[in-house]
Protein backbone atom coordinates (compact mmCIF):
# COMPACT_ATOMS: atom_id res chain seq x y z
CA UNK A 1 0.00 0.00 0.00
CA UNK A 2 1.20 3.75 -0.72
CA UNK A 3 1.89 5.60 1.94
CA UNK A 4 -0.02 9.42 0.82
CA UNK A 5 -0.45 12.43 2.73
CA UNK A 6 -0.83 15.59 2.14
CA UNK A 7 -0.97 19.29 3.64
CA UNK A 8 -1.08 22.74 3.46
CA UNK A 9 -0.47 25.32 6.02
CA UNK A 10 -1.05 29.56 5.58
CA UNK A 11 0.42 32.05 7.59
CA UNK A 12 1.43 35.76 8.46
CA UNK A 13 5.04 36.68 7.14
CA UNK A 14 6.21 37.04 10.51
CA UNK A 15 9.54 36.29 11.74
CA UNK A 16 8.35 34.57 14.67
CA UNK A 17 6.71 32.06 12.39
CA UNK A 18 9.84 30.78 11.21
CA UNK A 19 10.39 28.73 13.82
CA UNK A 20 6.47 27.82 13.71
CA UNK A 21 6.80 27.08 10.28
CA UNK A 22 9.91 24.55 10.96
CA UNK A 23 8.15 22.87 13.79
CA UNK A 24 5.09 21.81 11.21
CA UNK A 25 6.56 20.71 8.31
CA UNK A 26 8.99 18.48 10.79
CA UNK A 27 6.16 17.01 13.05
CA UNK A 28 4.54 16.21 9.48
CA UNK A 29 7.59 14.92 7.94
CA UNK A 30 8.01 12.75 11.36
CA UNK A 31 5.52 10.00 9.66
CA UNK A 32 8.20 9.01 7.71
CA UNK A 33 10.44 7.87 10.73
CA UNK A 34 13.39 10.66 9.21
CA UNK A 35 16.67 10.07 11.27
CA UNK A 36 17.71 13.18 12.95
CA UNK A 37 20.00 14.40 9.96
CA UNK A 38 17.03 14.08 7.60
CA UNK A 39 14.82 16.15 9.94
CA UNK A 40 17.62 18.65 10.57
CA UNK A 41 18.33 19.15 7.02
CA UNK A 42 14.52 19.86 6.00
CA UNK A 43 14.02 22.21 8.90
CA UNK A 44 17.05 24.19 7.67
CA UNK A 45 15.99 23.93 4.01
CA UNK A 46 12.19 25.34 5.16
CA UNK A 47 13.79 27.92 7.40
CA UNK A 48 15.57 29.11 4.41
CA UNK A 49 12.72 29.61 2.19
CA UNK A 50 10.54 30.94 4.68
CA UNK A 51 12.95 33.43 5.92
CA UNK A 52 13.58 34.43 1.79
CA UNK A 53 9.98 35.36 1.91
CA UNK A 54 9.70 37.30 4.71
CA UNK A 55 12.59 39.27 4.58
CA UNK A 56 12.89 38.90 0.52
CA UNK A 57 9.53 38.61 -0.91
CA UNK A 58 7.36 40.81 1.23
CA UNK A 59 9.86 43.09 3.03
CA UNK A 60 8.13 43.03 6.55
CA UNK A 61 5.40 44.18 4.86
CA UNK A 62 3.04 42.08 6.29
CA UNK A 63 1.36 39.10 3.67
CA UNK A 64 0.87 34.99 3.56
CA UNK A 65 3.33 32.69 3.54
CA UNK A 66 1.76 29.58 2.25
CA UNK A 67 3.14 25.94 2.67
CA UNK A 68 2.21 22.71 1.00
CA UNK A 69 3.69 19.20 2.03
CA UNK A 70 2.94 16.11 0.01
CA UNK A 71 4.32 12.44 1.13
CA UNK A 72 4.19 9.73 -1.13
CA UNK A 73 5.68 6.47 0.30
CA UNK A 74 9.26 7.93 1.72
CA UNK A 75 9.78 10.64 -0.39
CA UNK A 76 8.51 14.51 0.68
CA UNK A 77 7.34 17.54 -1.69
CA UNK A 78 7.68 20.56 0.18
CA UNK A 79 6.53 23.95 -1.87
CA UNK A 80 6.89 27.28 -0.10
CA UNK A 81 5.19 30.52 -1.38
CA UNK A 82 5.09 34.50 -1.24
CA UNK A 83 3.12 36.45 -3.13
CA UNK A 84 6.27 38.95 -2.53
CA UNK A 85 8.04 41.09 -5.10
CA UNK A 86 9.63 38.38 -7.03
CA UNK A 87 13.31 37.99 -8.26
CA UNK A 88 14.63 40.05 -11.00
CA UNK A 89 17.25 37.72 -12.15
CA UNK A 90 16.98 34.12 -10.47
CA UNK A 91 20.33 33.13 -12.07
CA UNK A 92 22.02 35.31 -9.94
CA UNK A 93 20.16 34.87 -6.90
CA UNK A 94 20.79 30.95 -6.85
CA UNK A 95 24.70 32.10 -6.96
CA UNK A 96 26.63 31.01 -3.48
CA UNK A 97 27.46 34.18 -1.74
CA UNK A 98 24.62 36.61 -3.81
CA UNK A 99 22.48 38.48 -1.45
CA UNK A 100 20.71 41.88 -2.47
CA UNK A 101 20.44 42.89 1.49
CA UNK A 102 24.12 42.70 2.91
CA UNK A 103 23.25 45.93 5.23
CA UNK A 104 20.82 42.85 6.64
CA UNK A 105 23.88 40.80 7.11
CA UNK A 106 22.17 38.17 4.97
CA UNK A 107 24.98 35.33 3.85
CA UNK A 108 23.76 34.84 0.18
CA UNK A 109 23.72 31.16 1.25
CA UNK A 110 19.99 30.52 1.61
CA UNK A 111 19.36 28.90 -1.78
CA UNK A 112 22.94 26.96 -1.55
CA UNK A 113 21.40 25.29 1.95
CA UNK A 114 18.26 24.14 0.31
CA UNK A 115 20.37 22.93 -2.21
CA UNK A 116 22.54 21.01 -0.78
CA UNK A 117 20.15 20.00 2.38
CA UNK A 118 17.07 18.45 -0.62
CA UNK A 119 17.46 15.86 -3.45
CA UNK A 120 15.62 18.70 -5.92
CA UNK A 121 15.23 22.53 -6.15
CA UNK A 122 13.26 24.47 -8.23
CA UNK A 123 12.49 27.97 -8.06
CA UNK A 124 9.93 29.99 -10.06
CA UNK A 125 9.22 33.58 -9.63
CA UNK A 126 8.06 36.42 -11.34
CA UNK A 127 8.52 40.09 -10.42
CA UNK A 128 5.79 42.00 -8.35
CA UNK A 129 4.09 38.28 -8.33
CA UNK A 130 5.90 36.39 -6.15
CA UNK A 131 8.26 33.36 -5.98
CA UNK A 132 7.47 29.66 -5.13
CA UNK A 133 10.49 27.13 -4.22
CA UNK A 134 9.47 23.66 -4.75
CA UNK A 135 11.72 21.04 -2.70
CA UNK A 136 12.01 17.19 -2.70
CA UNK A 137 13.80 14.98 0.04
CA UNK A 138 13.87 10.93 -0.38
CA UNK A 139 14.01 9.23 2.94
CA UNK A 140 16.09 6.38 3.79
CA UNK A 141 13.81 4.43 6.10
CA UNK A 142 10.67 2.63 4.74
CA UNK A 143 7.43 4.54 5.81
CA UNK A 144 5.50 3.66 8.52
CA UNK A 145 2.29 1.41 8.23
CA UNK A 146 -1.12 3.01 8.59
CA UNK B 1 16.73 31.42 22.24
CA UNK B 2 18.84 32.15 24.51
CA UNK B 3 21.87 34.24 24.78
CA UNK B 4 24.47 34.37 27.23
CA UNK B 5 27.24 36.99 27.24
CA UNK B 6 30.80 37.04 29.18
CA UNK B 7 34.27 38.14 29.32
CA UNK B 8 37.62 37.14 29.97
CA UNK B 9 40.52 39.64 29.35
CA UNK B 10 40.17 40.96 25.90
CA UNK B 11 37.52 37.92 24.57
CA UNK B 12 33.87 38.75 24.54
CA UNK B 13 32.03 34.98 24.75
CA UNK B 14 29.03 34.26 22.86
CA UNK B 15 26.68 31.44 23.59
CA UNK B 16 24.03 30.74 22.29
CA UNK B 17 20.88 28.12 23.45
CA UNK B 18 18.31 26.92 21.39
CA UNK B 19 17.83 27.90 17.53
CA UNK B 20 19.11 30.52 15.57
CA UNK B 21 18.13 31.91 13.05
CA UNK B 22 16.66 35.20 11.08
CA UNK B 23 14.41 35.66 14.29
CA UNK B 24 16.37 35.55 16.81
CA UNK B 25 19.83 36.75 15.03
CA UNK B 26 17.72 40.02 14.78
CA UNK B 27 17.69 40.16 18.66
CA UNK B 28 21.00 38.64 19.14
CA UNK B 29 23.00 41.35 17.16
CA UNK B 30 22.76 44.75 19.05
CA UNK B 31 22.97 43.17 22.34
CA UNK B 32 26.41 41.53 21.10
CA UNK B 33 27.43 44.50 19.24
CA UNK B 34 26.69 46.84 22.72
CA UNK B 35 28.62 44.36 24.58
CA UNK B 36 32.06 44.44 22.25
CA UNK B 37 32.10 48.18 21.92
CA UNK B 38 30.99 49.22 25.65
CA UNK B 39 33.62 46.54 27.07
CA UNK B 40 36.05 47.49 24.79
CA UNK B 41 36.75 43.96 24.04
CA UNK B 42 39.02 42.84 21.07
CA UNK B 43 37.93 39.00 20.05
CA UNK B 44 34.83 36.97 19.77
CA UNK B 45 34.18 33.58 21.11
CA UNK B 46 30.71 31.91 19.50
CA UNK B 47 29.90 28.93 21.60
CA UNK B 48 27.40 27.11 19.68
CA UNK B 49 28.06 23.74 21.06
CA UNK B 50 24.26 24.14 22.94
CA UNK B 51 22.18 25.35 19.69
CA UNK B 52 20.22 23.39 17.92
CA UNK B 53 19.74 24.91 15.24
CA UNK B 54 21.08 26.99 12.98
CA UNK B 55 20.15 28.44 9.43
CA UNK B 56 22.07 30.52 7.06
CA UNK B 57 21.27 33.36 9.49
CA UNK B 58 23.89 32.63 12.16
CA UNK B 59 25.92 32.22 9.47
CA UNK B 60 25.50 36.52 8.25
CA UNK B 61 25.75 36.88 12.03
CA UNK B 62 29.07 35.68 12.67
CA UNK B 63 30.28 36.97 9.12
CA UNK B 64 29.66 40.11 10.74
CA UNK B 65 31.43 40.06 13.59
CA UNK B 66 34.07 38.67 11.78
CA UNK B 67 34.26 41.88 9.84
CA UNK B 68 33.65 44.13 13.02
CA UNK B 69 36.95 42.10 14.77
CA UNK B 70 38.81 42.55 12.32
CA UNK B 71 38.02 46.27 11.79
CA UNK B 72 39.22 46.14 15.68
CA UNK B 73 42.24 44.18 15.14
CA UNK B 74 40.53 41.20 16.57
CA UNK B 75 39.51 37.64 15.40
CA UNK B 76 36.62 35.25 16.63
CA UNK B 77 36.63 31.86 17.25
CA UNK B 78 33.59 29.28 17.10
CA UNK B 79 33.47 26.36 19.88
CA UNK B 80 31.52 23.42 18.28
CA UNK B 81 30.62 20.15 18.43
CA UNK B 82 27.09 19.56 16.71
CA UNK B 83 27.18 17.64 13.60
CA UNK B 84 24.09 19.71 12.54
CA UNK B 85 26.06 22.77 13.20
CA UNK B 86 29.24 22.03 12.07
CA UNK B 87 27.51 20.62 8.17
CA UNK B 88 25.98 24.30 7.78
CA UNK B 89 29.42 25.78 9.14
CA UNK B 90 31.75 23.86 6.97
CA UNK B 91 29.17 24.20 3.89
CA UNK B 92 29.71 28.03 4.48
CA UNK B 93 33.49 28.07 3.96
CA UNK B 94 33.57 30.13 7.33
CA UNK B 95 36.18 27.31 8.55
CA UNK B 96 38.50 29.17 5.96
CA UNK B 97 38.78 31.71 7.81
CA UNK B 98 38.02 31.03 11.26
CA UNK B 99 38.96 28.30 13.46
CA UNK B 100 37.06 25.98 15.17
CA UNK B 101 37.71 24.75 18.81
CA UNK B 102 36.46 22.15 20.86
CA UNK B 103 35.82 24.21 24.01
CA UNK B 104 36.42 27.56 25.37
CA UNK B 105 39.61 27.08 27.42
CA UNK B 106 41.58 25.60 24.38
CA UNK B 107 41.43 29.20 22.70
CA UNK B 108 42.17 31.16 26.01
CA UNK B 109 44.85 28.86 26.44
CA UNK B 110 45.92 29.02 22.39
CA UNK B 111 45.54 32.60 22.56
CA UNK B 112 47.98 33.24 26.06
CA UNK B 113 50.34 31.34 24.34
CA UNK B 114 50.42 33.06 21.20
CA UNK C 1 1.36 47.07 20.82
CA UNK C 2 -0.97 44.10 19.83
CA UNK C 3 -0.17 40.83 19.72
CA UNK C 4 -1.59 39.57 16.59
CA UNK C 5 -0.87 36.09 14.46
CA UNK C 6 -3.01 34.17 11.83
CA UNK C 7 -2.14 30.53 10.33
CA UNK C 8 -4.37 28.03 8.64
CA UNK C 9 -4.14 24.72 7.93
CA UNK C 10 -5.45 22.16 6.01
CA UNK C 11 -4.72 18.13 6.00
CA UNK C 12 -6.22 15.02 4.61
CA UNK C 13 -8.64 13.34 7.00
CA UNK C 14 -6.24 10.63 7.95
CA UNK C 15 -6.10 9.59 11.60
CA UNK C 16 -2.55 9.89 11.49
CA UNK C 17 -2.74 13.60 11.29
CA UNK C 18 -4.73 13.73 14.65
CA UNK C 19 -1.32 14.12 16.40
CA UNK C 20 0.07 16.26 13.71
CA UNK C 21 -2.66 18.63 13.92
CA UNK C 22 -2.58 18.67 18.19
CA UNK C 23 1.21 19.83 17.60
CA UNK C 24 0.85 22.49 14.84
CA UNK C 25 -1.64 24.18 16.97
CA UNK C 26 0.42 23.48 20.19
CA UNK C 27 3.10 25.19 18.31
CA UNK C 28 0.96 28.02 17.41
CA UNK C 29 -0.16 28.65 21.10
CA UNK C 30 3.22 28.58 22.48
CA UNK C 31 3.98 32.32 21.48
CA UNK C 32 1.57 33.12 24.48
CA UNK C 33 3.86 31.22 26.88
CA UNK C 34 0.53 29.02 28.12
CA UNK C 35 1.28 26.83 31.10
CA UNK C 36 1.57 22.92 30.84
CA UNK C 37 -2.27 22.80 31.72
CA UNK C 38 -3.23 25.12 29.02
CA UNK C 39 -1.50 23.70 26.21
CA UNK C 40 -2.76 20.23 27.20
CA UNK C 41 -6.42 21.73 27.34
CA UNK C 42 -6.01 22.83 23.97
CA UNK C 43 -4.85 19.68 22.60
CA UNK C 44 -7.46 18.03 23.98
CA UNK C 45 -9.53 20.01 22.28
CA UNK C 46 -8.46 20.18 19.17
CA UNK C 47 -7.91 16.45 19.26
CA UNK C 48 -11.69 15.89 19.90
CA UNK C 49 -12.95 18.31 16.90
CA UNK C 50 -10.29 16.78 14.35
CA UNK C 51 -11.17 13.65 15.42
CA UNK C 52 -14.54 14.15 15.06
CA UNK C 53 -13.91 15.46 11.28
CA UNK C 54 -12.67 12.87 10.40
CA UNK C 55 -14.68 9.69 11.74
CA UNK C 56 -18.05 11.37 12.00
CA UNK C 57 -17.75 14.43 9.24
CA UNK C 58 -15.99 11.85 6.51
CA UNK C 59 -16.82 8.57 8.11
CA UNK C 60 -13.25 7.24 7.21
CA UNK C 61 -14.11 8.35 3.50
CA UNK C 62 -10.93 10.75 2.77
CA UNK C 63 -11.45 14.67 2.67
CA UNK C 64 -9.73 17.85 3.81
CA UNK C 65 -9.82 19.07 7.55
CA UNK C 66 -9.32 22.53 7.81
CA UNK C 67 -7.88 24.39 11.22
CA UNK C 68 -7.68 28.35 10.83
CA UNK C 69 -6.42 30.00 13.96
CA UNK C 70 -5.97 33.31 15.40
CA UNK C 71 -3.87 35.12 18.40
CA UNK C 72 -4.81 38.58 19.33
CA UNK C 73 -3.37 39.84 22.35
CA UNK C 74 -3.48 36.64 24.96
CA UNK C 75 -6.69 34.93 23.13
CA UNK C 76 -6.43 31.97 20.55
CA UNK C 77 -9.69 31.55 18.39
CA UNK C 78 -9.40 28.23 16.52
CA UNK C 79 -12.09 26.99 14.06
CA UNK C 80 -12.00 23.66 12.73
CA UNK C 81 -14.08 22.64 9.88
CA UNK C 82 -14.74 19.97 7.56
CA UNK C 83 -17.42 19.56 4.97
CA UNK C 84 -18.63 16.14 5.56
CA UNK C 85 -21.78 15.24 6.80
CA UNK C 86 -22.98 17.14 9.04
CA UNK C 87 -25.07 16.94 12.03
CA UNK C 88 -28.55 16.21 12.14
CA UNK C 89 -29.71 16.67 15.33
CA UNK C 90 -27.09 19.18 16.84
CA UNK C 91 -28.94 19.27 20.43
CA UNK C 92 -28.70 16.32 21.01
CA UNK C 93 -25.44 15.60 19.48
CA UNK C 94 -24.04 18.25 22.21
CA UNK C 95 -25.36 16.21 25.19
CA UNK C 96 -22.88 14.61 27.51
CA UNK C 97 -22.14 11.13 26.29
CA UNK C 98 -24.54 11.25 23.20
CA UNK C 99 -22.92 9.26 20.56
CA UNK C 100 -24.08 8.18 17.45
CA UNK C 101 -21.33 5.55 17.36
CA UNK C 102 -21.53 3.52 19.95
CA UNK C 103 -19.95 0.74 18.01
CA UNK C 104 -16.41 2.52 17.41
CA UNK C 105 -16.66 3.11 21.25
CA UNK C 106 -17.17 6.52 21.46
CA UNK C 107 -17.75 8.05 24.53
CA UNK C 108 -19.98 10.79 23.45
CA UNK C 109 -17.94 13.20 25.71
CA UNK C 110 -15.98 15.42 22.88
CA UNK C 111 -18.24 18.09 22.66
CA UNK C 112 -18.32 18.07 26.29
CA UNK C 113 -14.14 18.32 26.51
CA UNK C 114 -14.51 20.83 24.23
CA UNK C 115 -16.79 23.17 25.98
CA UNK C 116 -14.63 22.68 29.36
CA UNK C 117 -11.29 22.55 28.43
CA UNK C 118 -12.08 25.91 26.13
CA UNK C 119 -13.73 29.50 27.19
CA UNK C 120 -16.13 28.96 24.39
CA UNK C 121 -17.59 26.87 21.93
CA UNK C 122 -19.77 27.24 19.33
CA UNK C 123 -20.52 24.94 16.47
CA UNK C 124 -22.36 25.65 13.52
CA UNK C 125 -23.57 22.74 11.17
CA UNK C 126 -25.40 21.68 8.15
CA UNK C 127 -26.17 18.16 7.47
CA UNK C 128 -24.54 17.32 3.47
CA UNK C 129 -22.27 20.17 3.99
CA UNK C 130 -20.35 20.17 6.86
CA UNK C 131 -19.56 21.36 10.87
CA UNK C 132 -17.48 23.79 11.50
CA UNK C 133 -16.72 24.48 15.07
CA UNK C 134 -15.42 27.84 17.03
CA UNK C 135 -13.06 27.86 20.01
CA UNK C 136 -11.64 30.95 22.14
CA UNK C 137 -9.34 30.30 24.75
CA UNK C 138 -7.59 33.02 26.87
CA UNK C 139 -4.29 32.77 28.32
CA UNK C 140 -3.28 34.01 31.58
CA UNK C 141 -0.01 34.88 30.99
CA UNK C 142 0.48 38.02 29.01
CA UNK C 143 1.56 38.04 25.30
CA UNK C 144 5.03 37.77 24.59
CA UNK C 145 6.62 40.95 22.95
CA UNK C 146 7.83 40.91 19.47
CA UNK D 1 1.96 5.64 21.68
CA UNK D 2 3.77 2.29 23.03
CA UNK D 3 1.68 -0.28 24.13
CA UNK D 4 2.97 -2.81 26.87
CA UNK D 5 1.28 -5.71 27.91
CA UNK D 6 2.07 -8.21 31.13
CA UNK D 7 -0.19 -10.73 32.95
CA UNK D 8 -0.11 -11.05 36.61
CA UNK D 9 -2.24 -13.66 38.07
CA UNK D 10 -5.59 -13.07 36.88
CA UNK D 11 -5.06 -9.82 35.69
CA UNK D 12 -3.97 -8.35 32.46
CA UNK D 13 -1.88 -4.89 32.57
CA UNK D 14 -1.65 -2.52 30.21
CA UNK D 15 0.69 0.18 30.13
CA UNK D 16 0.53 3.10 27.99
CA UNK D 17 3.67 5.60 26.74
CA UNK D 18 2.95 8.52 24.80
CA UNK D 19 -0.15 9.80 23.30
CA UNK D 20 -3.43 7.90 23.21
CA UNK D 21 -6.03 9.32 21.23
CA UNK D 22 -8.55 7.83 18.67
CA UNK D 23 -5.68 6.69 16.05
CA UNK D 24 -3.86 4.90 18.78
CA UNK D 25 -6.50 3.84 20.48
CA UNK D 26 -7.38 1.76 17.39
CA UNK D 27 -4.54 -0.18 17.36
CA UNK D 28 -4.67 -0.73 21.06
CA UNK D 29 -7.86 -2.36 21.15
CA UNK D 30 -7.52 -5.42 19.20
CA UNK D 31 -4.33 -6.60 21.27
CA UNK D 32 -5.65 -5.31 24.35
CA UNK D 33 -8.56 -7.71 23.31
CA UNK D 34 -6.42 -10.04 22.07
CA UNK D 35 -4.49 -10.87 25.66
CA UNK D 36 -7.61 -10.67 27.59
CA UNK D 37 -8.77 -13.70 25.73
CA UNK D 38 -6.56 -15.68 24.61
CA UNK D 39 -4.89 -15.70 28.34
CA UNK D 40 -7.73 -16.19 29.62
CA UNK D 41 -7.69 -13.43 32.38
CA UNK D 42 -10.60 -11.59 34.53
CA UNK D 43 -9.48 -7.86 35.01
CA UNK D 44 -7.38 -5.18 33.34
CA UNK D 45 -5.46 -2.81 34.89
CA UNK D 46 -4.61 0.14 32.81
CA UNK D 47 -1.31 2.18 33.87
CA UNK D 48 -2.02 5.75 32.70
CA UNK D 49 1.73 6.93 34.57
CA UNK D 50 3.56 7.49 31.65
CA UNK D 51 0.92 8.34 29.32
CA UNK D 52 1.34 12.16 28.55
CA UNK D 53 -1.86 12.78 26.26
CA UNK D 54 -5.14 11.59 26.40
CA UNK D 55 -8.64 12.41 24.73
CA UNK D 56 -12.29 11.31 25.24
CA UNK D 57 -10.99 8.26 22.59
CA UNK D 58 -9.06 6.98 25.90
CA UNK D 59 -12.22 6.81 28.05
CA UNK D 60 -14.08 5.01 24.93
CA UNK D 61 -11.63 2.69 25.29
CA UNK D 62 -11.50 2.16 29.12
CA UNK D 63 -15.33 2.13 29.11
CA UNK D 64 -15.66 -0.40 26.06
CA UNK D 65 -12.44 -2.93 28.00
CA UNK D 66 -14.78 -2.36 31.65
CA UNK D 67 -18.22 -4.13 29.65
CA UNK D 68 -16.03 -6.77 28.67
CA UNK D 69 -14.72 -7.29 31.79
CA UNK D 70 -17.84 -6.95 33.81
CA UNK D 71 -19.26 -9.68 31.46
CA UNK D 72 -16.46 -11.73 32.43
CA UNK D 73 -17.03 -11.42 35.81
CA UNK D 74 -13.60 -9.49 36.16
CA UNK D 75 -13.17 -5.97 37.20
CA UNK D 76 -11.43 -2.68 35.76
CA UNK D 77 -8.67 -0.38 37.91
CA UNK D 78 -6.68 3.04 36.30
CA UNK D 79 -3.66 3.55 37.93
CA UNK D 80 -2.72 7.24 37.19
CA UNK D 81 -0.63 10.64 38.42
CA UNK D 82 -0.48 12.91 36.00
CA UNK D 83 -2.72 15.77 36.44
CA UNK D 84 -3.97 16.18 32.76
CA UNK D 85 -4.65 12.59 32.40
CA UNK D 86 -6.57 12.71 35.58
CA UNK D 87 -8.98 15.93 34.63
CA UNK D 88 -10.19 13.99 31.55
CA UNK D 89 -10.51 11.02 33.74
CA UNK D 90 -12.51 13.10 36.63
CA UNK D 91 -14.80 15.01 33.86
CA UNK D 92 -16.01 11.62 32.04
CA UNK D 93 -17.67 10.91 35.40
CA UNK D 94 -15.32 7.15 34.99
CA UNK D 95 -14.43 7.55 38.24
CA UNK D 96 -17.89 6.61 39.66
CA UNK D 97 -17.31 3.03 38.59
CA UNK D 98 -14.00 2.35 38.28
CA UNK D 99 -11.14 3.03 40.97
CA UNK D 100 -8.00 4.52 40.92
CA UNK D 101 -5.05 3.42 42.39
CA UNK D 102 -1.04 5.22 42.87
CA UNK D 103 0.51 1.86 41.80
CA UNK D 104 -0.10 -1.28 39.95
CA UNK D 105 1.00 -2.88 43.09
CA UNK D 106 -1.25 -1.26 45.68
CA UNK D 107 -4.07 -2.93 43.58
CA UNK D 108 -2.74 -6.21 43.45
CA UNK D 109 -2.40 -5.78 47.32
CA UNK D 110 -6.21 -5.10 47.38
CA UNK D 111 -7.54 -7.85 45.63
CA UNK D 112 -5.36 -10.37 47.58
CA UNK D 113 -6.48 -9.45 50.44
CA UNK D 114 -10.09 -9.10 49.48
N1 LIG E 1 11.13 34.80 -1.76
C1 LIG E 1 11.93 35.72 -2.34
N2 LIG E 1 11.42 36.88 -2.83
C2 LIG E 1 12.20 37.80 -3.40
N3 LIG E 1 13.54 37.66 -3.54
C3 LIG E 1 14.12 36.53 -3.09
C4 LIG E 1 13.35 35.52 -2.47
N4 LIG E 1 14.20 34.51 -2.11
C5 LIG E 1 15.42 34.90 -2.50
N5 LIG E 1 15.40 36.12 -3.09
C6 LIG E 1 16.56 36.84 -3.67
O1 LIG E 1 17.62 35.93 -3.88
C7 LIG E 1 18.77 36.34 -3.17
C8 LIG E 1 19.59 35.15 -2.71
O2 LIG E 1 18.85 34.41 -1.76
P1 LIG E 1 19.60 33.49 -0.71
O3 LIG E 1 20.54 32.58 -1.44
O4 LIG E 1 18.59 32.84 0.14
O5 LIG E 1 20.49 34.50 0.15
P2 LIG E 1 20.10 35.56 1.28
O6 LIG E 1 18.71 35.26 1.81
O7 LIG E 1 21.13 35.34 2.31
O8 LIG E 1 20.14 36.89 0.65
C9 LIG E 1 18.26 37.20 -2.04
O9 LIG E 1 19.24 38.09 -1.57
C10 LIG E 1 17.09 37.91 -2.73
O10 LIG E 1 17.53 39.00 -3.51
N1 LIG F 1 -17.65 16.94 12.53
C1 LIG F 1 -18.79 16.20 12.70
N2 LIG F 1 -19.49 15.78 11.63
C2 LIG F 1 -20.61 15.03 11.77
N3 LIG F 1 -21.11 14.67 12.98
C3 LIG F 1 -20.46 15.08 14.09
C4 LIG F 1 -19.28 15.86 14.01
N4 LIG F 1 -18.86 16.11 15.27
C5 LIG F 1 -19.74 15.53 16.09
N5 LIG F 1 -20.72 14.89 15.40
C6 LIG F 1 -21.88 14.17 15.96
O1 LIG F 1 -22.03 14.55 17.33
C7 LIG F 1 -22.00 13.41 18.18
C8 LIG F 1 -21.39 13.77 19.51
O2 LIG F 1 -20.04 14.16 19.35
P1 LIG F 1 -19.01 14.01 20.56
O3 LIG F 1 -19.59 14.71 21.76
O4 LIG F 1 -17.69 14.49 20.10
O5 LIG F 1 -18.98 12.47 20.88
P2 LIG F 1 -18.29 11.24 20.12
O6 LIG F 1 -17.27 11.76 19.15
O7 LIG F 1 -17.67 10.48 21.22
O8 LIG F 1 -19.39 10.53 19.42
C9 LIG F 1 -21.21 12.39 17.39
O9 LIG F 1 -21.47 11.09 17.82
C10 LIG F 1 -21.68 12.66 15.97
O10 LIG F 1 -22.91 12.06 15.72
Amino acid sequence: MKNKNYMKLEFASKSTNEAFARVVVAAFASQLDPTIEEISDIKTAVSEAVTNSIIHGYENVEGMVTIESRIVDNEIEIIIKDEGKGIDDLEKALEPFYTSKPELERSGMGFTVMETFMDKLEVVSELEKGTKVRMIKKFKSLPNKE
Amino acid sequence: MRLILDTIDENLIVKFKGELDHHTTEEARNKIDMWYFEKRKKNIIFDLRELNFMDSSGIGLIMGRYKTCKENGGEVFIVSSSSNIERILRMSGIYKIISVYPTVDSILENSLEG
